[in-house]
């Protein structure tokens, strides 16, 4: 009944209903090299067409938007006719397969969002998720993905200014790589991925093209199974050298103004460019294949439309200047080749040495792919692991429990990681990695941004729409922290197989989760990227949305970071406690359990905090604030002292509303939301605390800053008290030490 | 007794180092370079009595640490014996 | 003072260097294409940090052949201060211009972070502000940092006063805690015999704003700039000129 | 043409790569290996008409650029089929 049989449609990811489309909008049966182009744009990774429904409700529009959800990365407006480009991107299946170059090319491939939308890059984060660290596996998994991270933003020269790592067994097959990237362009002279002007050239430029991750798009779109090994395409190898040269070339050709615009080849490589260029502009695109540089012999069409070759962008130029942009790109030993040109007939034609091979309206490939409304039910664990029941009395003294979370690697400093990346260079980084939110200034301008990338799989996996917004929430409230008010959010939404009702649900819930709470907090999505079949033998991760804010602070020298600054400082603790156990660290670190609902979050209130927090900071109210997260109230106590030259302190607690032998234990690691601690100068204590009243925040003054100690008391009575020195050190060296002795 | 191994990326892989290189000769001149590649090379000292048994020492090292199967490849030499096994 | 700061492909750190000597010292700067053949009239050239080439190869190998080196090298021996920074500082030891070579950090990894260096000669036209022994605290960002020199050539460098900055602790003791990358001898700078071409790994022009972490870094360019201002560098005025 | 180009530290020069190695081969039960160093492999594809002309070639290539003479070595094979492939 076709020209292709059902091995071949099976190799290409369509099934029979998705062949009878592609036969409809081409009115006759595909040639190989279309059904081709067809299996990589169609599928999951390109065409979104599985989330695409539900992601069409999230919030995107704000008086600051300058581009939302569509182009190659979202802007925001940040004043002084700057723009804010972001975009957060997952490159995880390639960094199971190959961890130093797929997290690399996963950064170069982030890097290219950014500069293609005419904004230089001057920051970089990343959100990483993998098993347990006591795995061998997991460690060399683990350090080969920080070393791809390193050895490309750190050649490039992006600082890497911020992320965060957890750990949980339901990664060790599958771990999570999201890489984000920040930069900064005019507000007027955002450049677009659009192919216009009937007659404009189209031109080829960067690294060759090889057989490099031929089905790359689609091998992301399935599950791993232990064969997946035999289906390796060549895998790619990132050239961060080539990428910066590009990156600098394609600036300066921007800055031309002989541009209409530009895209990089990401995933489905020349064939996505090409239609999304052209789908974007209305118009058609007619290349030759035979024009692509090639790195390898006896490339037919199919191969050389299909690589995903890192390094590379796709350029549309105005008639009769092309000259101008052959020059720059020489300056920079990069020659780019004119491939093809702009029609008007809205088809993507690409031809072999003059012969067509395939001949497709851009749009059957974009705006006409598929999307699905799959079905959803509410998954049948959910019941069960929501229900806690606590033993009569912790496991463990609530000191021993602090030792054991401080230690815990999902909580020990991250330092050993960020050391290998180049967080300073550019110069711009106020808030150093591991003391908050990442902060970098505007040169030229007295404003800084501050981002943060934040997700909790283990609570999304209890309640995805609680744990959604709750990563909204602490992303945004990361960002407060320093001072920043958050303008605009971006999202990596990393899921299981959508084909089962309940990994669907977990999605969906997700992004209503997440909808939700950047409408009550006013932060647009400006973009993001999805992804799905993150499974290993039929078993799925936590649901991971990680969420990605940046917040704009008016003036740089206010800036402020987590640890104290001044001895006899006063300490407030905003927001209030509650006895919130469910999904914490605390009860998987100490009773091995994930059980529970993960914390209540009242969007009012964390609103009014971030608020207040944004106002302290510009009013210099507040000499420094922390954020409660992982491990509750008593490690976000115990952060605040580190790395600041042994400033302890000495608070008295309110003990939260339980059973007599949990209130210790749930008032030091219940992982309540909306809390922040704050220290402020004594003399500005009074005025601190009338600001926390004027935007209705709880506001507890709960001890002072000082000594050389971490000492806690709940109603009058001593549970921590440990020198900040043994704290510091546990906590400092917990994720170094799996790595001594080990072969790089 | 001594192994040599050498390491090299599979031919499908791309290597941005030795079209550095390549593209570096090119411009000083020597335009008789047509390609180059890149690979690591290693010499191994080995408690082995005989060169069956450094051999098979070597690939397991090699096996274990001293190639990326993904992407690379390796070939032994035992000094003693100039036979050649690639794998 | 004109300051040129050379840019290579790969490069960096460029921006940095420029910015610390035009932005925050106020002096005249001016980026120089490493296909450029002059140094365009400049008093002080700067090698910046970075992955030159992509550091492929080796750190600085290819960096070397570039055109300008030829105008940085007839400058270096006119007396004209050069210093180079991280990859700067590995494209003079490669193009000859100091003694010695780089090595992977010992523990093969990239190390970004702030280190304690000794400043241990201060008659170079970048330390002369330099307090004897003085201790800088200033970043790192470097992966091959592992300087090695032959035993014999190291006596060379001692007796002549080559060392200019060693790794200490911030008491400014010498220690191996606080050898971030195993450099011979603690070493993380030298000059030339003439002393006017000067190499480090750490990133003084990192170090030159408190909003950033440091400004112990702007002593090394207050040097040259008074350095210059004085006249007392040997063959400054004709390399100037 | 084909030649090999094996590039070594000398043996005065310590060699971080290679005792990482060892190190770690010693904490996965390899004992019997004793000693290991680490050095860089480059197959260079030369348009040369005799072997005389791809070793001369070859080695002022390494001069110039592939081996820095204050801590490396190099040494040279030429292979005359350039259909050699090493898998
Ligand atoms: N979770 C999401 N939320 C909002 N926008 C998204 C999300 N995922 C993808 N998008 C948007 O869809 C578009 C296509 O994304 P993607 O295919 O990742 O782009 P690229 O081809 O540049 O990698 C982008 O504009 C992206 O921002
Ligand atoms: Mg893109």
């Amino acid at each position: 009944m076709s020209a292709h049989d059902k091995a071949t449609l099976d190799r290409h990811g369509l099934n029979d209903e998705e062949y009878q489309r592609i036969v409809t909008a081409l009115q006759r049966e595909p040639t190989l090299t279309e059904l081709g182009i067809f299996s990589v744009m169609w599928s999951e990774h390109c065409s979104y067409k599985s989330s695409r429904v539900h992601l069409r409700n999230l919030p995107t529009t704000g008086p600051r938007v300058l581009q939302g959800p569509g182009e190659n990365a979202g802007a925001v407006d940040i004043g002084n006719g700057l723009a804010a480009v972001f975009k957060i991107e997952s490159h995880n299946h390639p960094s199971f397969i190959e961890p130093y170059q797929g997290a690399a090319t996963g950064v170069g491939g982030i890097i290219r969002d950014i500069f293609t939308m005419g904004a230089r890059p001057i920051a970089l984060m990343n959100s990483l998720r993998f098993g347990s660290i006591d795995d061998p596996h997991v460690r060399r998994n683990l350090e080969g993905v920080v070393a791809g991270i390193a050895g490309y933003g750190n050649s490039i020269g992006i600082p890497t200014v911020g992320g965060e790592i957890a750990f949980e067994d339901c990664y060790a097959g599958n771990p999570l790589v999201n890489v984000f990237c920040l930069g900064i362009a005019k507000a007027d002279e955002i450049i677009k991925g659009v192919a216009k002007g009937t007659g404009n050239p189209v031109y080829y430029v960067g690294a060759k093209t090889g057989r490099d991750g031929i089905h790359g798009a689609t091998m992301a779109s399935a599950e791993f199974d232990d064969k997946s090994a035999e289906k390796r395409p060549a895998v790619q190898v990132g050239d961060p050298f080539m990428e910066k040269l590009l990156l600098e070339a394609c600036l300066e050709v921007m800055k031309t103004d002989a541009l209409i615009g530009i895209q990089d080849m990401g995933a489905a490589g020349l064939t996505c460019s090409t239609c999304e260029m052209g789908s974007r502009g209305g118009a058609g695109i007619d290349i030759d294949v035979a024009h692509v540089p090639q790195r390898e012999t006896g490339m037919t069409a199919y191969e050389i439309m299909l690589s995903e070759s890192q390094e590379r962008m796709l350029l549309v130029v105005k008639r009769g200047r092309e000259r101008e942009v052959e020059d720059v790109f020489e300056k920079w030993d990069l020659h780019a080749a004119h491939i093809g040109e702009v029609t008007d007939d809205g088809l993507m034609r690409v031809r072999d040495h003059g012969n067509v091979v395939a001949e497709i309206p851009t749009a059957a490939l974009t705006d006409e792919a598929p999307v699905y409304e799959r079905p959803m039910q509410t998954p049948s664990y959910l019941s069960d692991v929501q229900k806690l029941s606590l033993p009569e009395r912790p496991q463990i003294p609530d000191l021993d429990a602090l030792r054991a979370l401080l230690a815990s690697p999902t909580i020990a400093s991250k330092r050993w990681v960020y050391r290998q990346y180049d967080h300073m260079v550019r110069t711009n980084t106020l808030v150093l990695p591991g003391m908050g939110a990442g902060v970098v200034r505007i040169k030229g301008t007295d404003t800084a941004l501050a981002m943060s990338v934040d997700g909790n799989g283990r609570y999304c996996y209890l309640d995805p729409y609680r744990g959604a917004m709750l990563a909204v929430a602490e992303a945004a409230r990361n960002v407060a922290c320093a001072g920043g008010e958050p303008i605009g959010g971006t999202n990596c939404l990393n899921f299981g197989n959508p084909e089962r009702p309940e990994i669907m649900w977990q999605f969906g819930r997700a992004v209503e989760g997440i909808t939700a709470a950047c409408k009550a907090l006013d932060i647009p999505i400006t973009g993001g990227n999805v992804s799905l079949y993150n499974e290993t033998d039929g078993k799925a991760i936590y649901p991971t949305p990680v969420l990605g804010v940046v917040g704009l602070i008016e003036d740089a020298q206010t800036v402020i970071g987590r640890g104290f600054r001044e001895t006899g400082d006063v300490i407030f603790l905003l927001g209030d406690s509650r006895h919130e156990l469910g999904g914490s660290e605390y009860l998987k670190v100490v009773h091995d359990m994930v059980r529970g609902v993960p914390p209540e979050l009242d969007l009012k209130a964390e609103r009014a905090l971030q608020q207040l927090l944004v106002a302290a900071v510009r009013e210099g109210l507040a000499r420094s604030a922390h954020d409660c997260a992982e491990g509750g109230l008593a490690i976000t106590l115990a952060e605040c002292t580190f790395g600041t030259g042994r400033i302890g302190l000495n608070v008295d607690l309110v003990g939260v509303d339980t059973a007599d032998a949990w209130v210790a234990a749930s008032t030091l690691f219940s992982e309540s939301a909306s809390r922040v601690v704050v220290s402020v100068a004594p003399e500005r204590a009074a005025a601190f605390q009338q600001r926390a009243k004027d935007f209705g925040v709880p506001a507890r003054d709960i001890g002072t800053t000082g000594t050389a100690r971490v000492r806690v008391l709940i109603n009058g009575r001593c549970v921590i008290d440990i020198a900040v020195d043994e704290a510091e050190a546990i906590w400092d060296t917990a994720l170094g030490r799996h790595f001594t002795q080990r072969a790089a | 007794m001594r192994a040599r191994v050498f390491v090299t990326l599979k031919p499908s892989v791309f290597d941005p180092q030795g079209k550095t290189i390549v593209d570096a000769l090119h411009s000083l001149g020597y335009g008789g370079v047509e390609d180059v590649r890149q690979g690591k090379y290693f010499e191994l000292e080995l408690a082995a009595e005989s060169s069956e048994n450094a051999r098979s020492l070597a690939s397991e090292v090699a096996d274990k640490l001293l190639a990326n199967p993904v992407i690379e490849s390796y070939r032994i030499e035992v000094v003693d014996s100039p036979s050649v096994t690639t794998k | 003072m004109k300051f040129a700061v050379v840019v290579f492909p790969g490069s960096n750190c460029d921006h940095d260097a420029f910015h610390a000597a035009k932005e925050v010292l106020g002096q005249d700067a001016e980026f120089v294409w490493h296909k450029e053949t002059d140094l365009r009239g400049a008093d002080v050239v700067i090698l910046p940090g970075g992955f030159s080439h992509g550091d492929y190869l080796r750190t600085g190998a290819i960096a070397r052949f570039s055109p300008v080196m030829n105008a940085v090298k007839s400058f270096a021996a006119a007396g004209g201060p050069v210093l180079g920074i991280c990859n700067g500082f590995q494209i003079l030891l490669e193009a000859g211009l100091l003694p010695g070579a780089m090595l992977r950090n010992r523990d093969l990894k990239f190390h970004c972070e702030h280190v304690h260096v000794r400043v241990e000669q201060t008659d170079t036209p970048f330390t002369l502000a330099c307090l004897p022994k003085q201790v800088l605290r200033i970043p790192i960002a470097h992966g091959e940092g592992n300087y090695f020199i032959a035993p014999e050539e190291l006596r060379r460098l001692e007796q002549n006063h080559q060392i200019v900055f060693r790794y200490v602790n911030a008491g400014g003791e010498v220690t191996d805690e606080a050898n971030p990358n195993g450099s011979l001898d603690s070493i993380a700078g030298i000059c030339n015999e003439q002393r006017n071409v000067v190499g480090l790994m750490p990133h003084p022009e990192r170090a030159c704003e408190l909003a950033v972490g440091s400004a112990d870094g702007l002593v090394m360019f207050e040097s040259v700039i008074a350095a210059l201002a004085q006249g007392t560098l040997p063959g400054a005025e004709r390399a100037s000129a």
